[in-house]
């Protein structure tokens, strides 16, 4: 299992990266699993995303939810609501 | 739908080029709906001196194409386009213009209303002001959630 | 309103210098929202080869400020125009444009669509084609009576 | 009592003159009245407005309906549903 991870605006700024590799099996293989995952393995990312409160994901540069499936060599993005337009 | 295009792009646009652009050689519109919005000098109490927008590259393009997709799908849309600005921006700038055509006004109205309420929650872009207090990120406006669920309420 | 104005006039305009008027020296502006009406070359079935505005003058200038001022008793509108052209006008041309900015989106959208539709039922505009069937006035529509009248049940 | 009364489009067309004066006393002193004043003074212009169908008024540039009153030295104009934008 290899997925690429990707942060953008206050909570790459807050977990003071833009992108990591997890390459271990996470459960369940979904959104909220690899959430989960980089909670446990990085205290700074639980962090990150509790001061941000609301947060949003994609997969494969799709808006995803918590139940979205993460496959192998997906692209995963957190982030916080966005706020163009 | 027989036009649309998707530009994400550090520079400015001309509001009247791309009117052009969505109309030229299509004399069955009638009606032709634009919005911009542009950097307030002012944003929640606070004075903006510049902001920065920052995106997700390969999935903006993509969330605004599927924007206009959907707009097509659900309107009767002759041609529509989004262009969004990146980067640094100061107060009066230019920051986003939708268009949508149509042979008449309600669905030319309609289209570029659901396109502005779908960008405002579902397009990668994050707002960054510099304000006299520090800089601070913009904070998502629940009025835009209410605005995009109109939609789903009319599906 | 901080700014405001009407033309009718025969001869064409230019829609992104229109939109620099209204926006000029107003940095708490940050929604832009436009309509452009243009000469479809097809209605009801019979191509239109070239049409004529007739209006009644005095009146005309009248019933659109009159517009824009309700507009602005109804909604947020930091300033707003529009203009109307008259005479002979052939496939492509545009008619008419509406605008009017707000610091927000929904203000600016409602009253655009707003002054358009009061537009279509109390200014005084009368749009006679020339078919190949001959010339034609063309007829009122009932839809633009309805569109007119959700506003009313809206107060 | 003095009226002009104005007439447009179709209306103009099909009644065969743009304007008229009205200066004897019509009652009730409403758009209706003068309506009603026109029509038996011209048959023209009831032929006309018959064809027309739906008539709309406008008294002293100001759109009106049946019961607006018309005053001495008015501006009355008579037309078909409007049609621009």
């Amino acid at each position: 299992m290899k997925v690429k991870v990707r942060f953008f605006a206050s909570l790459k700024e807050q977990f003071g990266q833009d992108s990591l590799e997890v390459s271990t099996v996470f459960e369940p293989a979904t959104v909220a699993g690899l959430r989960a995952h980089l909670c446990a393995e990085h205290p700074a990312f639980a962090k990150a995303i509790a001061e941000i409160g609301r947060l949003r994901a994609a997969v494969n540069q799709d808006m995803a939810d918590d139940d979205t499936p993460v496959a192998d060599h997906a692209e995963v993005a957190f982030f916080p609501p966005v706020t163009g337009g | 739908m027989k036009r649309s295009k998707v530009l994400v792009q550090e520079s400015d646009f001309d509001v009247g080029a791309e009117i052009q652009w969505l109309r030229r050689g299509l004399p069955e519109i009638g009606a032709v709906a634009t919005f911009v919005g542009t950097v307030r000098d002012i944003n929640e109490n606070s004075t903006v001196r510049a902001m920065t927008l920052e995106h997700y590259p390969g999935m903006t393009e993509k969330a605004l194409e599927n924007i206009l997709k959907v707009a097509d799908e659900r309107f009767e849309v002759t041609s529509a386009m989004i262009i969004h600005r990146v980067g640094p921006l100061y107060p009066e700038d230019q920051i986003v213009f939708a268009a949508a055509t149509s042979e008449h006004r309600q669905q030319a109205f309609l289209a570029c209303e659901f396109i502005m309420d779908y960008l405002k929650t579902e397009a990668p872009f994050w707002k960054k002001e510099d304000t006299p207090e520090g800089a601070r990120w913009v904070s998502a406006r629940d009025s835009d959630d209410s605005a995009k669920e109109r939609w789903e309420q009319a599906e």
